[in-house]
């Protein structure tokens, strides 16, 4: 039932009714504006089926995004959806976190967006580490203005920005993500949704910030890092024996894979570690859009003014 | 009528602020109404800092010239303020110091030395020095020893006993011993002018001293503030500090941010969340928040920011006034949306603003900029008891649907952004379940999903703005101080309400019959109130802290009218009364003559 | 006098786009006058867009309604364009296309459908029925055929030639078949009207076509641009996109940044280094480059921004037009400091502008604004291969200082910030032994250092301030296109040039006669320059692709002149001279009834 | 002999006359406003003396700061000085760079300004890889807006915006750098001018973006981390056996030593790398700032509109 503020969701007052959630109760009217054959639609797939395995309805949920092709997600799904602005979705993102713990809060953005002109919001939420889950639909290209290189391009990749090819050694994600102390850092395919799902229902599983970098082909301006190319040189880590994502240092060692062998699967994950939201005082009692104005009472109020005579 | 002003200067570090602000406490529970600024440099320690306290039994609303009692900790300060000195005005000093009596004596001023150093070193350290020269302006004014030495106990209360003892002996043998050395020859001692107001000395209510930003951050509170993110910037820092320090008391969230636009984007996550979020800034942080600004706009979150103006242009003058933000926050962002600025005068209206703002922002879903600057935000202020009363505060969300109320709708009916005549949209927060939408910073239709139509851009555009006219009827007109036919008006707006005001005596004294319009709500502009209260004028000047006299410029934009003169002061220092007053009478003697 | 409009219409994704230059640049070799615009959808693929070509054999200055000629490469296009089309009007599609006969004799139009995949598939791949399209519109239309597969076989060079062949091969058969079938029936054949101008075809020099957006990175680059960092954002990347392709020609550093801080700030450590620097953005960069532009007016830095807007607020309408940044523009950043603002008019002043931008930012030592925005940065036009003049491009740095000049100075002599009479103090980049000194951010003394002393600080902004005033001198009053005794005057300013003017001979036909004035040079306003051309006017109406009328209030803030009304367009689609003529009918009708 | 636009400098024109240069020759009128024993005068004359030993004159180096106590480094010296934003100062120094690569580019700002609110500039820079000198006045402070904890605040550090001590696991400049691809990494202690100073030397000397993070006392505002903290805790990797700073696994594990042992010292360096300004094609003939506009000409011109017609 929800309070009087109307904001209350089903899992606040510890009743679940999951009867009759499917992908479909994500779905709304709009068509996808996506090319035919991109990776996002992979993305949105792989979203629907995680918050479908979790249990998680479409108003226990918030989903932020970006500007980008992939940031467009919102639009194309039932589900409290936020499309901010280029760079910002993570900001954002805490604020609703801070505001409303009681919702699931999911980051979805591009490259460009998260590494590129976010990267600030990116370090320091990974050091931060609220409880939000970031998936990056990292398809190595700035799509939506029509292809200039991104920060994730590999070297040498010839957009209208780099004619010679991109100059600068592209951002390594998970390792920068390591290097900033987050404690969940995974990487995903769009062209396997339903690994990419089991990876986002773990990352919204995880307590504190969980990165999920997404190898999503861009089919109109990355002519390169097609899904052929992905599909050759992926290969999982839960298949590898012996690899231990608990394991900082090997995480390190596999975050740095890239070429001809590309890691994905869960690099790394920290159980364990309180989530920012825990460390903020005034959410002990709860959401503070719960909270009732009465709180700041008269008899507060005379005892903040004496502070003054 | 007793009016006098003090001056305590000496460098960064020596304590200028804390003796200011113990000096100004112990003057208002001595029973006087007390008003001060602080005047300080953009670094941590060095070069010269003063307080300047004014202590009057009437009401008063800002800081004024000359000085009638010069603490100076420094030689240099002697030099600085002796050409603000009244005749008469005395200087108590070190004795160390070795001040030019000559120039002092041209200005008709008297040297106190004293023997600051050797009393607080008898008694504690080098460090109360400041406590001593306290205590002796305080016996040479004739405060009241107990209400300064109430004030010492709590100030170094944090410190132990031992230092609070140090320095109350301090405190109190300076007192004693400039009372016995120079009683009778400071000619404008308090002892024995107007009994003190009351005798309250102790914490009961009674009129507080309380400086604008705290007095905002308190009406923020007051009206409900759940969530408060920034990123350091002076002078605005103070409202975040102290949120910060009482959040556990208020429940409000707080979150010291990695940068401004962070800082922003998080408290419209939080208002979008629907929680009433506040960032504080100033000019520099603001103008990294624009994008947002607009963004908070488009998608109709409410959310507040205090804009703390400082001295511009880019880092200026970091801890000094100014008002050069006005035009820069009336057109933030690109693109056009309702905003509501507002630019309180006092501090009770700063006050106000405090909770006035988060029932605007939710009222009309839109960012409310709440324009301050450094005078006001650091000046203490007098403040009756009842002034800040609970029963004024109101908090009202304007149309949020409530949980029983989106029960009700049938799946699917909920519209974020339906057409309404008014241009308000009910809003329903995140997490019910009949009011699942997206809203999107591209134009929208009334569900919120993304579309180019262009009936559809006309129509939400039209509803956005109808927003802004819907809000313009509770925009508050221009306030008048003083009589109604005034042969000369000042113009002003935000902070100078206070010294604009205190001119009018000062014009009247010398035969000037003037009056202020002072404007405090922007932006929607209270056009008719405006020109209705403008009809009335007969000749009218505009009295800025700013370069360009951007209010001067927006009322013509707004009205056509236009002003004869624009008083100006840009050097980061606030108008005193009797420098608007200065320029106002060389205005009516040009007028005169031409 | 020939004057016909052409669209073509599809899905994004269908090469609209460039089947929509082509056209055009086969018009333009055809010996006509061309000026196209296009219209499409923030999205990659899907969704309806179209390109929009008048052909004219007068000089044009704008699109114009009705359209002549549909190519409708989907079955939506012709329902989307229908309300839009001529009398006589004829509909190319292909035959598999089963249009509303019904609707479109209603509109008088013809239906003229041609087997577009068949011919295309035939000679290549479905792919190319868009030049199967191409080539029956310019049959039925009557350009030169040779100019249309010049046009083509340079197009698609960079494919190889089997790409070329095949494409010629299919514009061929579908031009001829055209001709064949339809010739006669199709009332707005140019066949046999006017002669085309000139048979040129070939690359001799000859009438260019080419957009906004190029035309000023041609004229940045002429003026000297050897720095330009960016952050894609439509639609003002393709400036950059420009400079990108020819940096090895030009010897240009261009940098794509990480964002727009970091792209802005770049640009003016190149302008501090003595690089001419342009940073190219739309409003939401702008956004995010405001603190840096105070930082640019603080330190005395010469930038040059170009401002492309698009369809605000917020994301808004990305890759539509409006002109809703002007006050934004004109007051963002925190304080006060000397900028210049620049919105060109035509194709011309915006490549004039490019080079002048850097001439104006250099000789004051401050931002430069120039203000576009979607239409006029996307649209192509016909410009006289004249009309780009080399001779007229002039290079004038303004007061810095040689080596030679430096050389002469004492040591410590230089001051970065001297006070001289019009506030320009010669300038000396780094590097130069005899010119070693820091700026700062902070209020500085002439040498640079930070100071908080109130003379230097008066004198240091009045200083900056002065610059605008000395650069006011040579800013450009209103250009004034039709009679100088007009009935009606326009107001406008940046885009809307071209559409205000063509107007014109629309309102006269009508029996109203109409003059434009025209504003370019926007900040410092030409204050005397505005009243003298206002003092003219009978009765004014402003033309504004904005909600709010951002200039006309900006003409009443500098000069008090009200105009009667504000006709408006916000949205995202540029205004056409048919409609401007009626809203201007309308307000003519209006004031007679009052 | 300075080129006509007054650009040059004595090392353009290969002759270069060190004769007379001294650590005063870099000294102005202007007395700091730094609290007596702050560590940005250890900082202050370091820098000078790197200088010096590098035969740098004033002219021939610009000195990019942000804002913060120590970035007004620049008001307090000789020096082609620029005190830019708050954050900026990389981004700015870029522009320098790429302007006039002549010029000897150095960067001083604090730790709110270089990780804080600059550390988008900061990653991007990293992997950028310009010829950039970075020192970063690290005290774990927002010391001149007195008092709020900082990116590199340790966990549980008390201060105004943080009462119940920092929540926020702290920067770690070193590794980040590392993590985003630098090519020289060091950490000085402005207690150590001299060693100081050879770090700030061996890092200008090195070619592309090198990153010096140097301790740096705060005594007004943080009594926590103080010269006698740092100093006990601090020992030169240089002095340690067999410690490679070309090793970067080594430099990974070093980089992550925090607390009782605090290593100074080169970290990491890898040579050879080109520096970004090599990839710039308009760079080729020389520092743009010194082209002639004659470059483009009336023929030039004519060919470009050619393109048009
Ligand atoms: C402040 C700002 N700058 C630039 C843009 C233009 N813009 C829109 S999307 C985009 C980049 C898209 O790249 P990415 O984030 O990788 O998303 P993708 O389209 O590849 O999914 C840019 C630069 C913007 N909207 N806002
Ligand atoms: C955009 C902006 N936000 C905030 C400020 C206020 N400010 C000045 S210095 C500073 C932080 C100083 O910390 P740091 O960079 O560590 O330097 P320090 O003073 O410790 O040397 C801040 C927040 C500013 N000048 N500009
Ligand atoms: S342009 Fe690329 S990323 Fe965008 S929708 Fe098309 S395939 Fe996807
Ligand atoms: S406050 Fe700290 S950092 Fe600033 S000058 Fe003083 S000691 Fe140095
Ligand atoms: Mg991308
Ligand atoms: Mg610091």
């Amino acid at each position: 039932m929800p309070g009087a503020d109307g904001t209350t969701s089903a899992s606040r007052n510890g009743r679940k009714d999951t009867q009759g959630l499917t992908v479909r109760s994500f779905a709304n009217h709009v068509k996808p504006t996506w090319c035919p054959g991109c990776g996002d639609f992979g993305v949105l797939t792989a979203l629907k089926q995680a918050l479908v395995q979790l249990e998680i309805w479409p108003h226990e949920a918030a989903v932020i995004s970006g500007i980008g092709c992939g940031s467009k997600i919102v639009d194309y799904m039932r589900i409290n959806g936020f499309m901010t602005l280029h760079g910002r979705p993570l900001a954002v993102a805490t604020g609703v976190k801070l505001a409303n713990p009681s919702l699931h809060v999911i980051v979805v953005n591009g490259d460009g967006d998260g590494y590129g002109i976010g990267g600030n919001h990116f370090m320091h939420t990974a050091r931060r580490n609220p409880d939000i889950t970031h998936i990056v639909e990292n398809n190595q290209i700035y799509a939506l203005t029509k292809g200039q290189y991104s920060p994730t391009s590999d070297r040498g990749f010839k957009t209208s920005t780099s004619p010679d090819g991109a100059a600068e050694l592209p951002v390594n994600p998970l390792l920068l993500a390591l290097a900033c102390g987050a404690t969940f850092v995974a990487r995903g395919f769009a062209g396997e949704p339903k690994h990419l799902a089991s990876l986002i229902a773990a990352g919204i599983r995880h307590k504190g910030y969980a990165l999920i970098d997404v190898l999503q082909p861009c089919v109109t301006f990355n002519k390169v890092n097609t899904y052929e190319w992905y599909a050759e040189r992926i290969y999982r880590v839960d298949e590898e024996t012996g690899y231990d994502p608990a394991d900082f240092d090997a995480a390190w060692r596999m975050a740095q894979q890239w070429g001809d062998r590309i890691p994905v699967g869960i690099i790394y994950q920290r159980e364990g570690i309180p989530s920012y939201e825990e460390f903020v005082p005034a959410l002990k009692e709860g959401p503070v859009v719960h909270q009732p104005f009465a709180k700041v009472d008269e008899a507060v109020f005379e005892r903040l003014k004496l502070e003054y005579t | 009528m007793t009016d006098l002003s003090i001056t305590i200067g000496g460098d960064a570090g020596q304590g200028v602020e804390s003796s200011g602000s113990t000096f100004s406490l112990a003057s208002l529970r001595s029973g006087w109404n007390v008003f001060s600024i602080q005047d300080y440099r953009s670094r941590i320690r060095g070069g010269h800092n003063f307080y300047q306290i004014r202590v009057a039994s009437r009401e008063i609303r800002s800081h004024s010239d000359p000085v009638h009692l010069l603490l100076a900790l420094t030689k240099e300060s002697i030099d600085i303020h002796l050409a603000n000195l009244a005749p008469g005005a005395g200087i108590l000093h070190d004795d160390s110091l070795r001040p030019d009596e000559e120039a002092a004596r041209a200005h008709g001023a008297h040297f106190f030395p004293m023997p600051f150093t050797e009393i607080a070193t008898r008694h504690g350290n080098r460090v109360m020095t400041n406590t001593a020269a306290v205590g002796a302006g305080a016996g040479l004014l004739g405060l009241s020893l107990d209400a300064l030495k109430s004030v010492i106990a709590e100030r170094f209360s944090a410190k132990g006993d031992k230092v609070v003892e140090s320095n109350l002996a301090v405190a109190e043998e300076a007192y004693n011993l400039a009372l016995k050395r120079y009683q009778g020859t400071f000619q404008h001692s308090l002892n024995g002018r107007v009994p003190p107001r009351s005798e309250r000395r102790s914490r009961t209510p009674g009129p507080m001293l309380i400086s604008g930003n705290e007095a905002f951050a308190l009406g923020a509170a007051l009206g409900g503030c759940r969530f408060v993110s920034a990123y350091p910037m002076t002078p605005a820092t103070t409202i975040f500090e102290w949120l910060v320090k009482r959040e556990k008391q208020l429940g409000i969230v707080t979150k010291h941010a990695e940068d401004e636009i962070a800082a922003i984007c998080m408290a419209i996550g939080a208002g979008y969340a629907g929680a009433r979020a506040l960032v504080p800034t100033s000019g520099g942080g603001f103008s990294l928040m624009v994008e947002a600004l607009g963004m908070a706009g488009m998608v109709e979150v409410p959310v507040v920011i205090a804009e703390v103006q400082r001295g511009g242009p880019s880092t200026g003058l970091p801890t000094r006034t100014e008002q050069g933000d006005l035009l820069f926050a009336l057109h933030a962002s690109q693109g056009e949306f309702p905003r509501i600025v507002l630019a309180p005068g006092t501090h009770e209206e700063y006050f106000e603003a405090g909770w006035r703002a988060f029932n605007l922002a939710e009222k009309y879903q839109c960012p409310v900029i709440v324009l301050a600057d450094q005078f006001l935000a650091a000046s203490l202020s007098t403040i009756a008891w009842e002034a800040l009363s609970f029963q004024s505060v109101r908090r009202d969300r304007g149309q949020l649907l409530t949980g029983q109320e989106l029960d009700a709708f049938d799946n699917g009916e909920y519209r974020r952004f339906k057409l309404t005549p008014t241009g308000i949209s009910p809003r329903a927060l995140p997490g019910h379940p009949k009011a699942v939408y997206t809203v999107v910073t591209d134009e929208h239709d009334e569900e919120g999903h993304i579309t180019e139509a262009i009936d559809n851009r006309v129509a939400q555009m039209d509803k956005r703005m109808r927003k802004l006219e819907e809000a313009r009827k509770e925009m508050r007109g221009p306030k008048r101080y003083g009589p109604k036919d005034a042969e000369l008006t000042l113009i002003c707006w935000g902070s100078l309400a206070g010294p604009a005001v205190e001119s009018l005596p000062l014009l009247e004294a010398q035969g000037v019959r003037a009056n202020v319009l002072h404007f405090s709500d922007i932006w929607p502009f209270p056009v008719q109130e405006a020109e209705k209260a403008l009809q009335a004028v007969k000749r009218a000047v505009a009295v800025e802290q700013n370069y360009t006299g951007q209010f001067a410029r927006l009322l013509r934009m707004c009205t056509g009218f236009s002003v004869s003169r624009i008083i100006r002061k840009f050097d980061g220092r606030p108008f005193s009364p009797q420098q608007i007053a200065t320029a106002c009478l060389e205005e009516v003697a040009q007028h005169a003559r031409s």
